[in-house]
């Protein structure tokens, strides 16, 4: 059935966007519920943002505060850049879900309850004293809809000979049902999903589909639901499009580099959260001879990356900050050898072991200045999830170019939250060219290209050109082994200059907003979103504010100095205590403003905004 | 390690490097040197498709004087460079020169996975039983009660034996020899590239300066017959000047016995190919003062090999399925914007 | 480890912390804790001299949920903290809590370094071949072959076995038993903190979400008695419902017989006190399909132990030299200004 | 003899100060040689600093420039703070040794040559194709000094028993006698030396005794030298002296700590150029409840080191940059349990393994930024050889006065070079009080103190305490594991707040030279002599210019900022790019000019001289 079938006998209201928080147990299916309202959202043309926040990593008991897990999805009839600040919707599927979220829940907000979950037992498990649903105080703060969501999924499975336990599972089914209709969903995506996914389960397949439909048609009918929203969708940039999050944008973003230069890609990583699954997206993609290593450690994987670029492959290692703490000796062997690899640092809570499950940018200082002695080396950092696919491919660009380790880095926020992606076709893509030098008459093995000051890629397996590279300093441009002053004080300078010229080969810093103004919001990673969009509405409400978001860490682009010197004031907010606005003050003198988070959470873009409303008043 | 043949004929010339060699004088490096100098050209295998990677340390210092492909990478991760250099290029014969300090001590962790991962490299471990490098300390190696620059009062580590190591990681070659015993050694460098797998050599080596005649009981001309142990593949274990002497079990333990008491047909028979290691691991245990110090190959089995796998694997999934990059962005749930 | 004894008596509830269990239902981890708990009291140490470290893992929450001192450090590092800890501490009862990747992926070589120091810990490795907290990823233990989510066409990696590295390692103590027998466990935690040194302990320990019945062979109660091997020290090798089957030596190789056929007295005796390691290397190469596992002790030895070393050798400089700083400040030339 | 016994047959000049390099063979003896006129001269009076220059790792061939082993002294009648820039006098003992060095020899230097050694096989291997002493202009250019060292000394022992290369390896001491006549110092000290070190072998001991006093006749009678000079000597501060290096020092500094805690000392480290030593000395010192652990690798020995300071030893662990790589991880762990230790990194030339034996100040944003997520530490840096005493000391006061791993700087110029150091008292030493909370009731694992916030060290072993502390975020003041944003945010913040809160507790910054100037030189670590030679040179030619050394570099001293802001123009020189001034230009805007050096060499004073004029020009 179709939401244009249903008729629609009730209230209807038209939104710009929705803010919607699905919250229950573990077990209850919350991320599988809010990805097919994404989807079907997505499909429908609104624009969509979401926010996964998982448990933290051990399994907690069933019902616990501990084991709560959310979903946050921003749907809107416009182009939206976060998966929303505080939710208009919040969906408790039991006592834990809703003690943990309902103080983000907004004022009036509508709130939906699985009042079958509210057992003594589970209200004890949150720490209830009493049952929050009999406090009248609930109902009149929101548009309260408690709902036996447990009871009606079951009475509208009776019939099929399937487990009580299996047949209760489908629960997650019904509230979604719900939602579409409370937000004038179609259920086709949904429905030929649970065909695709339980082909083999025909049962289960049906039990879904019926609680699905259940729980839309609980919606029609039910006296407690007036009014039905709708969010128009927009058509975004034609093309074709899909739901994608950033370690799968960067994983295909690795094969795609290693593609568009025809060469192998050798992935080596040692598990750890939440940069896991681009391992395991790589280990999938074998076919597009894909070699992924999993390495005893994070050591071991950095030393494979070198081996497998000096090999000629194209070599990511990727981890998460404790990560980058072990391999930070062998990156400087490999700034020492200058060889062309990628390190991804998905980064998350630190310090230490920290907050493994939550977003983080405070490894920002770790990649510039966490090796012994002077190491530079390119860092960029993306900004959204699908831009951890350009970011990535850009990355490889500058890696062979001008034959150095790069570093790119990521967030939890941008690795596990999702948003559409246009599909890009292959032949809009430059390809990556990439020499080896064959001939050996007068080839010295640290001869520099005279644009970039890169050395050249030797391959072993190259007659003639035997030679030994290693981490000792070196005399230009043979790379023999010397320890003389001046050869030091030669290749230091050579291996900075040869950084700072990516700064010739990369665009220059653009604005969004007044090319001059009172303040100019800078920002880098995940932070974009929420500060362009901070930035828009107090440009709306006629305030003289910019941003500007920068890609490239190290080296800044061109035009930086310059750019901040038209602004009276600089405001960079970032999920640190302050590491890029120590790197613009120190290297500028740009009294820039620090504006630090640290709570495990992406900015809100009411943060954002009220800082720019206090730098401005 | 086995690898393509090719016509080239080589000589030592062809794989010493410009550079000058800078260990000390008497330093057991040197000889080792020599030898793969004149090993190498024999395995027909071009120079450039050789690389040897090692750590840091003086036996490190290696790769710098062969005219092949190398890295001096850093302390204790030669055998993690060499993995990843097999992933991306299996054809590659590749060798890891490292120390007792370097394989041991900080890079025992990557000794242990690339034997037991079975990656198809070979592994020189240059055994002197100190630091040479940083001048003199007690290693993994140095028997206890060592006196070194940082054990004065004499170490109280038990030390540990790289084949017993290499057997705990379920190596598939093992094998011991000596920096100065030079058909030997070339012997077993050979075996060792012809290998498929992982292959660890241990090199008893001499470090002149700081733990000079550590293997003095192997190395000495007049008694050395009574002290080693040549291991030959289904041959009797017999040692001694005349092969007087030989080894016999006595249920699990060996011991030494004259040939002439018991007969040969009750020595102990060397069998390098037994599938299960424990004939290789009751080897490992023996040496000085009871038994003589095994040299040559414990074990030399088959085994699936890491790097092979690898290959293979990618391999059969290009088979079975187009490289179609536009299919993989089409994962999951699609929709068009017209 | 043998540790002072103390005239307190604890209970059970004593070694429980406030702490609520996070482990999945039906974790294999959730019976260790148990063991330990009802265990420790029986030890007659006094709570507060037990320290409990881990690295990272679900394994690694461990200390969290018991009542003694603790250390939930980094990933692989325990035994170093371990380490020094007693030197500065040699009188407290310091347990090492692991999992197969804390222990053999990345904390390799401190296990290694660990156990031939022979540092007075015990180490309680819980073995479930599988990288939990990461949601399954394969481990040094996992089977090759084995499909995990980072090895979706299967595992091509050898697996190291945690007794044979222990064993490489030359280990003084080296156990083994399971998550789900309770009181077999509790005599091995025993033995394991009466034994002075290193003491390894390898828990076979399911993972009901990753990598469910992995041990299933040797738990499954109806054919248990056929696939475990019981090792009791001094007693012949016999195993089956009515220890009707037996182990028998075949020159270096076990072979499994009946007991009827060939007798008792020909069958293999355990021995965990051997001086040389041989037997328990053979063993710890037993295992399915050909073998039962064997459980219990492998091998427990009396060897020098590092911890204990290193205050004698701070004793004796102690008892022959007086602690006079300004001695130390005037070794060498010194003059006098007035 | 002595000095005064030798009638002054020869004109006789008096200098305010010398600078000698011995130059030679690594079997030559040189670092003996000097380090014995180092102890003749300061027990003369003399004010002395030392620089060896020890050829790189692995031993060259004899002869070979790379085997070529320096001992550079400079003794003075007034006080001084370097070992010199050029050397007035070079020894140069073979042809490599002349090659090295003859460039950095003052125009009109003393040049004293073992003639002897200049065959043809040395000349080739030093590179020559013909004999420098053969060019007239070596002559014109220096005051040269051919000598036939080898011969005399061979002379001279001729009646003893002895072989001929034991014989011949005591010409060291008939140069070291030659140089003593030079500059008229006694023999007694050597003569004194030569009978301890010998004492087991008297005959080599007569003959050491005869070179150096047939060197001192020689120059008594030779023509050759018509002049004698003579550096009086000026007494020092009263007390007892000795010479000491850097890494004694620490060592010494470590063993202090304790002893004034009444604590042992566990130091676990593995071995590393130019640290080795710490750990060799500690080794030496178990009387002193010293424990030494010599781990498998960095990693292990940090581990370890937490291990003791959670045990409630005083523990340190010592390495250099490329070891600090693998600490951190482990680094970050000791930030988050606050436990108090020390982390030594004697720095040496980087990147990567880079430059094993030579000098560098490029660890110091590692030390600041080196891991993942924000885990703020104090630093300290050490200023002299001596100077890595009182620092080692400091750093264990402030370690366990806030419960925190503290890092101290060092520098393989410190760590080697030496000078006098005047024998404290240990009545004079504050002690050094720590408390170990054992009252059970109400206590919290991370309950802080009110002045410092530090939390209290608390031991295992302690009834009633038992607990758990981790790497993972906390609930302050339980410590109990926490992921919440508010709890997050409170911990990140105390622990910044504890690390500020040390500028508190240390003294504030005091300048050399005007209070108010135009420039102010700013510096840390072993730059400082340089630069208040530098300084004070400058101010002697009247130039308006100032010299602060920070041995705080995190948290600064309070008054930093406002002392800074007393002077027009502040320069940094520092033996890496620029790390120190990034902090400073960051934190306070101050337009900082860096004076980068890469040289692996430490700062010459005419090259801050220089600078410094170029900047008031
Ligand atoms: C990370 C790191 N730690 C320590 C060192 C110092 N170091 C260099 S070589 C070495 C040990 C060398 O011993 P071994 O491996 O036996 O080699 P050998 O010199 O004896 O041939 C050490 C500790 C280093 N270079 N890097
Ligand atoms: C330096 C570092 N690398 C990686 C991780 C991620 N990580 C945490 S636990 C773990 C492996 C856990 O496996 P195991 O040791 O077998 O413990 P289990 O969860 O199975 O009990 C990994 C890879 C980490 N926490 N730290
Ligand atoms: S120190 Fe020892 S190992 Fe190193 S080069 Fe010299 S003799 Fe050889
Ligand atoms: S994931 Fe596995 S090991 Fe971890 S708690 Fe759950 S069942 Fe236990
Ligand atoms: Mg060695
Ligand atoms: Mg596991």
């Amino acid at each position: 059935m179709s939401a244009s079938m249903s008729a629609p006998a009730k209230k209807r209201e038209q939104l710009e966007q929705v803010t919607i928080l699905f919250s229950g147990d573990s077990g209850d299916g919350m991320q599988l519920t809010g990805s097919q309202l994404t989807t079907t959202s997505a499909v429908l043309g609104n624009d969509v943002s979401t926010l996964p926040d998982y448990p933290s990593e051990i399994r907690a008991p069933a019902g616990s505060v501990a084991g709560v897990s959310g979903f946050q999805l921003h749907f809107s009839h416009q182009e939206i850049h976060t998966p929303g600040d505080n939710p208009d919707v919040l969906v408790a599927m039991n006592p834990a879900a809703l003690r943990t979220n309902l103080q983000r829940l907004l004022p009036n907000g509508v709130l939906i309850i699985d009042q079958d979950a509210f057992s003594a037992r589970n209200l004890a498990k949150a720490g209830y004293e009493e049952n929050p649903l009999d406090d009248p105080a609930l109902g009149s703060r929101y548009q309260l809809h408690p709902v036996p969501a447990t009871t009606l999924t079951l009475n509208a499975l009776e019939g099929l000979d399937l487990k009580h336990t299996v047949k209760a599972r489908c629960k997650n089914f019904f509230t979604l049902g719900l939602v579409y209709w409370l937000y004038e969903r179609p259920l086709e995506q949904s429905l030929e999903w649970i065909d695709k996914k339980f082909s083999r389960m025909p049962l289960v397949a049906e039990a879904n589909r019926l609680a699905l439909q259940a729980g839309y048609h609980y919606g029609e009918t039910s006296e407690a639901f007036a009014v039905q929203w709708t969010v128009p969708g927009a058509r975004g940039e034609a093309g074709t499009w899909r739901i994608i999050n950033g370690n799968e944008a960067a994983a295909l973003g690795f094969v795609t580099a290693a593609q568009l230069a025809d060469k192998p890609l050798v992935y080596s990583s040692y598990p750890i959260t939440p940069a896991t699954d681009v391992l395991n997206h790589l280990s999938r993609w074998k076919h597009m001879d894909v070699r992924t290593i999993q390495t005893e450690d994070e050591i071991a994987a950095m030393g494979s990356a070198i081996g497998a670029a000096y090999g000629g492959a194209f070599s990511v290692t990727g981890t998460s900050g404790p990560g980058i703490c072990l391999k930070s000796e062998a990156i400087g062997l490999a700034v020492m050898l200058e060889l062309p690899l990628v390190i991804l640092n998905v980064q998350r809570g630190g310090p230490s072991t920290g907050l493994p499950t939550k977003t983080e940018q405070a490894d920002l200082l770790q990649a510039m200045f966490g090796r012994n002695g002077e190491s530079p080396l390119p860092i960029l950092a993306a900004a959204s999830p699908g831009d951890c696919f350009d970011t990535a491919i850009e990355a490889f660009r500058i890696a062979v170019r001008h034959n150095t380790p790069v570093f790119v880095l990521s967030e939890g926020y941008l690795a596990n939250g999702s948003e559409p992606w246009r599909i890009p076709s292959l032949q809009d893509m430059e390809p990556i060219v990439v020499r080896h030098p064959a001939d050996p008459d007068g080839f010295q093995p640290y001869a520099r290209d005279a644009a970039t000051l890169a050395r050249h890629w030797i391959l072993p397996g190259t007659p003639g050109m035997e030679h030994c590279i290693g981490g000792l300093e070196k005399h230009p441009p043979t790379g023999a082994v010397s320890y003389a002053p001046e050869d030091h004080e030669a290749m230091c300078q050579l291996r900075a200059d040869k950084v700072a010229r990516v700064a010739d080969f990369i665009p220059e810093l653009e604005v969004t907003g007044p090319n001059e103004a009172t303040l100019l919001v800078l920002t880098w990673g995940g932070t974009c979103g929420a500060a362009l969009t901070a930035v828009q509405r107090a440009g709306e409400r006629g305030r003289s504010v910019a941003h500007a978001h920068l890609r490239y860490l190290n080296p800044f682009p061109r035009n930086l100095e310059a750019l901040l010197g038209r602004y009276e004031k600089v405001l960079i907010p970032e999920l640190n205590a302050g590491q890029l606005a120590l790197l613009i003050r120190g290297r500028f003198l740009v009294d820039a403003v620090s504006f630090p988070k640290l709570r495990g959470q992406p900015f809100t873009v009411r943060e954002i905004e009220a800082r720019i409303e206090e730098l401005l008043a | 390690m086995n690898s393509e043949q090719s016509p080239v004929k080589l000589t030592r010339k062809d794989f010493t490097s410009s550079q000058d060699v800078r260990w000390c004088p008497g330093c057991g490096n040197n000889a080792i040197l020599a030898q793969m100098q004149k090993t190498l050209p024999e395995l027909g295998v071009p120079r450039e498709n050789i690389v040897i990677i090692s750590g840091i340390g003086c036996s490190s210092r290696f790769p710098y004087y062969m005219n092949t492909y190398g890295i001096h990478s850093i302390h204790g991760r030669a055998p993690t460079l060499a993995m990843g250099l097999k992933a991306a290029r299996p054809e590659l014969q590749v060798w890891v020169v490292t120390g007792d300090g370097d394989a041991l001590a900080i890079g025992g962790n990557h000794l242990t996975h690339a034997l037991r991962r079975n990656v198809d490299i070979n592994i020189l471990l240059f055994n002197n039983r100190i630091y040479g490098l940083t001048k003199g300390q007690y290693s993994p190696t140095s028997r206890i009660g060592a006196r070194t620059s940082s054990s004065p009062d004499g170490s109280i580590e038990n030390p540990v034996n790289p084949v017993g190591i290499a057997i705990g990681s379920e190596a598939s070659f093992i094998a011991r020899t000596v920096d100065i015993f030079q058909k030997h050694m070339s012997q077993v460098l050979r075996r060792s590239a012809d290998h498929r797998g992982a292959a660890l050599v241990e090199i008893a080596q001499n470090c002149i300066i700081f733990n000079d005649a550590t293997w003095g009981d192997i190395t000495d001309p007049d008694n050395r017959h009574d002290h080693v142990l040549y291991l030959e593949h289904g041959k009797p274990m017999r040692f001694g000047k005349q092969g007087e002497k030989g080894i016999r079990l006595n249920g699990l333990r060996p011991e030494v016995v004259r040939v002439a008491d018991v007969g040969e047909e009750n020595l102990l028979v060397h069998d390098e190919r037994a599938s299960e290691p424990t004939l290789a691991y009751l080897l490992s245990r023996m040496g000085p003062p009871d038994f003589p110090t095994p040299l040559g190959v414990f074990r030399a089995i088959d085994k699936p090999v890491y790097s092979q796998l690898l290959s293979e694997q990618v391999h059969r999934a290009q088979t079975e399925k187009a490289a179609d990059l536009d299919a993989l962005f089409r994962q999951g749930e699609t929709w068009d914007v017209t």
